[in-house]
């Protein structure tokens, strides 16, 4: 069980995530929505403890995270992987060395510092690169790749980290519909297989109602709905983006308003199996 | 193993991985014979340089006597106890490094303009063209390898005694000191901004200033700064065109073996450097700001 | 036919605008100091030349006699075939030396880089000892380590790479650590977030993009030690500094310029060899990378 | 003989005199007959700095160091157990050169008396002979350069000092001189830099005595005395060694004892005076 | 018309665009779809002369634009405005001097470099962020943004260039429901309005079908595709994401898979409009 309690974080006069209260069961698949700053990637960054809490309490099984030091800091981050936004790859090494940066925690120090990873280790990195067929750009340097083969990188990354939570923060943004269906369905297998918990950052409401079995939405730092994929009301989501107020955009009028709203799909042909 | 991820096949992971390794065959190879070269070189040198470690080691104790020598008084007794005799000429000192330092300012910044203004030229980045880059990167070359005493020579020749010669040889050198170190930086940055503003058709002079100078200001910054610690301390070129300055002072010291007033010079000098060196720190910490956190 | 709307509306609401965004349209007070800064810095300019009774006068009549000192260096010459062999001989001596003694002093302040960087130290306490440990060496004049190893290793070109390194290290150990202060924290992060330790957070998050800028100034230093090689004439060492100042001493110009272009030969050689060596641990400029 | 045993190499140091060049071809010969006549290795080091070579005799690692007069008289008064054995002596048997000073040669001044309110190039605060012999001098003849003159410049070395006299920077420079032969504005107009028909000397020095060559004091008896043997004999005994270093332009080497550098030595002692003089 | 004919790009070995001949409208709206890798991001860098093609001709009404040198090139570039995947934005700059980096090429270099803009200029740039919600972020620093808002950023400094075409790379990757809407429709009304050519790079098949007049589906660095919304059949989109041969993921039972093929979608809200 994962507890959050009153977390809070500002960056000078900003509140970025404010007051938050949540309690996560091990082995959920939880969807973070929300409009684009609303502080999912702040809170997501909290768990990780790659930013503290202004104020409040991170827990996991009466183990409080916001308190780890050291070791046992560096052990937490291990057992809870992150999928960056921004990918944040090693531009200037190579690809294989990137992913099995997930590893660094399970090898000695002296060991990986040298970069003698086991044979095991380097079988595990590839095995999850070629899951996203990435296995043939192992040698290339991270910098080259296009956008969508980063995202695949930073997200191998964090499978062979064999992690107990999974913080994905916009995982699929890159990515086009067959990848996002390769993504989205690992996570959800490793999921459900192995009882992982998955924190998901996702804008795509869809997506989200079909991979996630909890929804937390977030505005302007706070959590205003929590609740199950069908809870998601119209009203809800308009709340939560803000649609309500006189909408200023005007729509082009010769697109059917049911296309406009779609926001984005996996070929149809999928849609047929 | 238990691992969330769901095996491959042997024989895929046989060809991944021996396609890795071949790969990274080559690169590990020439780190090694790169590493080799250098630990040659290394020991050659050692050869031609007469290392002798027994002789380190057995004198090592030595190392303190000069610094034994530095903390007494002309009258024996140690620095600390008479700091009014130790500093006796604080006064002079001080003005003198002022002084100093005004010089090394006017030489460092005409330098640092100069070298500024030079560096984006002799940056592979920037500068596709072999010719002109190579042509700035000569330059920049001459500037600093004909020493200062030369071209200060040259400038009494033509202007007189006194620190304007001195300035402008100080001046030339830092040129292409710091236009080699900066156009170094200038290789190093993310080009991502770089084509950000060569995108919406800005001229190479926006892109630089647009794109190029927020990423290296603060390096910048670092190695002016650096400069002009080192213009500070620089003694021979100011003596030599007879401007003086705290660094020839210390060379008199030295030189005489008044040993409490080197360590008494020394001190100021150093106190100098601290305090050029927390400035810098800020000024840095400023321009790079709270860096990136989404 | 380029009008977008966005012009036609910004326009039309122009004073909504204004008093929306009044600190936009003000002049930002940091521009203020900045204008503030770079005045005085031009006043202190100013006072400084008049001080040093700068007159353009004299500098326009000096432009003149400017070129009259260059011709009795022109055409470059050792004097003699042996003395020119000396002279290689030397300069070979000094490039060793100065091998040496800045990879000494890389090897030594590469530690203490890191232990002075804001971002990869263990502490501020131990980053601001680092840091004024550095300045102090710093501050201790070349002749003065010089000195001190002579007491130590007596004469000779081994004291010189002993004073080369000790006066490097401080300037290395700043120079590693503001770069390593200016990396880039986003690939730091990666590590972090998948539990790497400091070291490994190190290795594999900084390392990586310092190693190219801290490559550079070692050969930089290096080319350093070698073209302005007084400390190696004063330790006895010999070196081509002695040669090329007892050529200036007994005004015997041809063969200062010969030495000279002996020297721009050698930092253009380390030039091309430094700038191999960071291109490959560059690679290649990623001038289209996404 | 035991000292082989405590002193299998020795070493010889020598400054560059600020008036020769190629010091490295001249001595190598000069040393390798030293190795030959004592039976052991001696090796040359030549160091730009006397300040080095002091050190290196203080802690026992140069053996034998040829001095410049004041740098010797340097030695001694930092307390460095060195004793002089051997002395340069000039073609005439003469055992110095001067300090001069040089004014153009159509201004009207005769002697130094004449320069009250000029300016004075001196040439840099170690120069012995411009600017510590030609300070002694100035205050045996009353004069305090600081008060008398206009203003006092370091030109930074001796070309300097003459350039700013022919430029009009100063109105009198301080110089070495040899004898009619040999001086740095002769050198200086040899190289077409000046010409020395344009100056005129108004004062000579003193002779300031030659260099003398030194050794550690803490150096056994015997040895001392073969160092001696060799060096007096140089001259006799490897001629093409003793013509390399001196061209034919100098006399032979010829005992010396601290007494002859008692008038530096009390030169220097002057110049440490002035030291907290020119202070707060 | 903007004409490309036997455009190729490779990156050592490897070939990223191929062979490309395209002739394209004035006013068009061009969605350029593909798998990640396909080369999407390579062919939009070569139109604005980003990086050169290997071979090949890119012209637009008989001007060469593979051949522009200096000026010309820059006012080509400024013609042609990119919103880059990464968005490319200078993070050490205010957002305000961001955006107004898109005026380069109108304002004098001495003038820009002194950061001295006009009113006039500021004020379009404030216009273009506002619009995306931006405006009261106009001094923060880009570095200190989250994703959405960066690429919002990135978004405005394209539109402040009064372009006549617009190169986006995947524009809406890191945007909410509200805030792709914003985006995708205001790329519509100055295509309609103003007659400004667009080139998208979209993931979302849905997106592309409402949005764009015609489709280039690329793979391989081939052009595969090319026609309007409706032509791209089941059978199209199969080929061009690979999905042909054994699919090789499995998917997750517990989920309709009508839920599990729409990749993404704004709030239901704004279908109901
Ligand atoms: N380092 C920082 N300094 C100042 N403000 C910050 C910093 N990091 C984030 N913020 C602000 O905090 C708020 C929340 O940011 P966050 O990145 O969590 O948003 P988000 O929900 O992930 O948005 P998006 O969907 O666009 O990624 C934003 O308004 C952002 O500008
Ligand atoms: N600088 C480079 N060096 C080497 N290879 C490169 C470079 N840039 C791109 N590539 C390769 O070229 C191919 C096409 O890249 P491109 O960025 O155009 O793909 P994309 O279609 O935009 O993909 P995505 O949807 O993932 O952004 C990729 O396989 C990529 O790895
Ligand atoms: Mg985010
Ligand atoms: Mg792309
Ligand atoms: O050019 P420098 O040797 O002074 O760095």
């Amino acid at each position: 069980m994962l507890v959050l309690e009153g977390v809070s974080r500002r960056f000078g006069a900003k509140s970025a995530v404010e007051g938050v209260e949540l309690s996560i069961e091990r082995g959920s698949f939880i969807g973070v929505i929300g409009r684009s700053g609303a502080g999912k990637s702040t809170l997501l960054r909290m768990i990780n403890r790659l930013i503290d809490p202004t104020s409040g309490r991170i827990a996991l099984d009466d183990v409080d995270v916001s308190a780890l030091r050291g070791k046992e800091l560096r052990e937490w981050r291990a057992r809870c992987a992150m999928i960056f936004q921004q990918f944040n790859l090693v531009g200037r090494l190579d690809v294989l060395t990137n992913v099995l940066m997930g590893r660094l925690n399970k090898v000695p120090t002296h060991r990986s510092l040298m970069r003698l990873w086991s044979d095991e280790d380097i079988a595990i990195a590839l095995t999850a690169l070629e899951q996203f067929d990435m296995g043939s750009f192992a040698a290339q340097r991270a910098d080259q790749l296009s956008g969508g083969q980063q995202q695949r990188v930073a997200i191998a990354r964090a499978l062979v980290q064999e992690p107990e939570i999974i913080l994905a923060d916009e995982p699929i943004a890159s990515l086009d519909p067959r990848n996002t269906k390769l993504v989205m369905d690992s996570l959800s297998r490793i999921n459900r297989d192995y009882g992982i918990t998955v924190f998901c950052n996702l804008h795509s409401l869809d997506l989200a109602r079909a991979y996630c079995g909890r929804l937390i939405g977030m505005s302007q730092g706070r959590v205003v709905f929590d609740g199950g994929p069908f809870d998601l009301t119209e009203d809800v989501a308009r709340q939560l983006y803000g649609l309500e107020a006189g909408d200023v955009i005007d729509m082009p009028e010769e697109m059917p308003a049911a296309v406009v709203a779609a926001q984005a799909a996996t070929p149809p042909v999928l849609a047929a199996h | 193993m238990a691992t969330s991820l769901k095996a491959l096949p042997a024989e895929r992971l046989a060809a991944l991985s021996g396609a890795y390794a071949s790969e990274m065959r080559a690169k590990r190879l020439n780190t090694l014979m790169f590493g080799a070269a250098i630990v040659i070189a290394a020991i050659a040198s050692g050869w031609i340089a007469e290392v002798n470690l027994t002789k380190f080691v057995t004198h090592i104790g030595a190392f303190f006597s000069y610094f034994d020598r530095l903390a007494t008084l002309d009258t024996g007794a140690r620095v600390w106890t008479d700091i009014a005799e130790w500093f006796w000429g604080l006064k002079k000192w001080s003005l003198l490094l002022l002084d100093t330092m005004l010089i090394a300012y006017v030489g460092t910044i005409v330098g640092a303009l100069g070298g500024f203004l030079l560096c984006f030229a002799a940056s592979s980045n920037l500068m596709p063209n072999w010719w002109i880059r190579n042509a700035v990167k000569r330059f920049l070359e001459f500037c600093r390898t004909v020493p200062e005493i030369v071209f200060a020579l040259i400038f009494v020749i033509a202007f007189g005694l006194g620190p304007i010669p001195g300035v402008l040889a100080i001046a030339i050198h830092t040129a292409g000191a710091l236009g080699k170190l900066y156009s170094e930086v200038v290789e190093n940055i993310d080009m991502k901004p770089v084509e950000g503003a060569v995108s919406s058709g800005g001229s190479w002079p926006e892109m630089i200033g647009f794109a190029v100078v927020p990423q290296v200001i603060s390096n910048f910054a670092s190695y002016t700064l650096l400069r002009f610690e080192i213009n500070v301390r620089g003694a021979a070129v100011m003596g030599f065109v007879g401007a003086g300055g705290i660094g020839q002072d210390l060379i008199e010291a030295i030189r005489k073996f008044y040993y409490s007033d080197v360590s008494a010079i020394l001190l100021l000098i150093i106190g100098t450097v601290m305090i050029i060196d927390l400035v810098t720190e800020r000024l840095r910490h400023r321009l790079l700001g709270a860096g990136g956190q989404t | 036919m380029s009008r977008t709307s966005l012009r036609a509306v910004a326009l039309a609401d122009m004073n909504g605008l204004r008093t929306r965004h009044t600190a936009e349209f003000a002049v930002p007070r940091e521009r203020v100091i900045a204008i503030a800064i770079v005045a005085a810095m031009i006043g202190l300019f100013a006072f400084a030349l008049y001080r040093f009774e700068f007159s353009l006068t004299r500098i326009i009549n000096g432009i003149g006699n400017l070129g009259s000192f260059v011709p009795l260096m022109f055409p470059p010459s050792p004097g003699s075939w042996p003395r020119a062999w000396l002279f290689l001989h030397a300069l070979a001596e000094t490039v060793a030396i100065a091998f040496l003694g800045t990879l000494l002093a890389a090897i030594l302040a590469f530690p203490l880089g890191f232990l002075a960087a804001r971002n990869t130290t263990i502490n501020r306490v131990v980053q601001f000892m680092s840091r004024r440990m550095l300045d102090s060496v710093r501050g201790v004049d070349a002749l003065i380590w010089a000195l001190i190893w002579i007491n130590v290793v007596g004469l000779g070109p081994f004291a010189g790479v002993l004073a080369i390194m000790s006066s490097d290290i401080g300037a290395f150990g700043k120079l590693f650590s503001e770069a390593i202060e200016a990396a880039d924290n986003k690939p730091v992060e990666g590590v972090t977030s998948s539990g790497g330790s400091h070291l490994q957070q190190v290795r594999f998050g900084v390392l990586p993009q310092v190693l190219p800028v801290i490559a550079g100034q070692i050969l930089y230093y290096f080319e350093s030690n070698t073209r302005s090689s007084t400390i190696i004439g004063i330790v006895g060492a010999g070196g081509i500094g002695l040669h090329l100042s007892e050529m200036i001493r007994t005004l015997e110009w041809p063969s200062v310029s010969f030495i000279i272009c002996l020297i721009l030969v050698t930092v253009a050689v380390i030039d091309a060899v430094s700038g191999r060596i960071r291109r490959a641990i560059v690679g290649p400029v990623p001038q289209d990378a996404h | 003989q035991d000292w082989k045993a405590k002193y299998p190499e020795l070493v010889f140091a020598i400054i560059p005199a600020e008036n020769a060049s190629g010091v490295t071809e001249r001595y190598t010969p000069f040393v390798n007959y030293l190795s030959k006549e004592l039976g052991i290795k001696v090796s040359l080091r030549i160091a730009n700095d006397y300040a080095a070579i002091i050190e290196g005799q203080r802690s026992g690692s140069i053996h034998i160091a040829s001095y410049g007069p004041a740098s010797f008289a340097r030695a001694v008064t930092a307390g460095v157990k060195v004793e002089p054995f051997a002395i340069e002596t000039g073609i005439d048997g003469s055992k110095g050169y001067h300090s001069v000073l040089w004014v153009k040669k159509d201004a009207s001044y005769q002697k130094i008396e004449d320069l009250k309110g000029k300016n004075l190039c001196l040439v840099d605060p170690n120069s012995t002979s411009g600017n510590n012999v030609p300070r002694f001098a100035m205050n045996k003849l009353g004069i305090d350069p600081d008060k008398f003159f206009g203003k006092v410049v370091y030109a930074g070395s001796h070309e300097n000092a003459v350039i700013g006299v022919q430029q009009g920077t100063c109105d009198a420079a301080f110089n070495w001189w040899n004898d009619e032969q040999e001086s740095n504005l002769l050198r200086m107009d040899r190289k077409k830099m000046v010409k020395a028909e344009d100056f005129r000397m108004i004062f000579k020095s003193e002779q300031i005595v030659n260099s003398p060559i030194a050794y550690l004091a803490a150096l056994p008896a015997d040895l001392k005395k073969s160092i001696r043997d060799a060096v007096y004999n140089v001259h006799t005994r490897d001629k093409a060694a003793f013509d390399k270093i001196y061209e034919g332009k100098q006399g032979p080497l010829v005992p010396v004892d601290v007494e002859a550098y008692k008038p530096v030595i009390e030169l220097i002692k002057f110049v440490d005076t002035l030291r907290k003089k020119s202070g707060s």
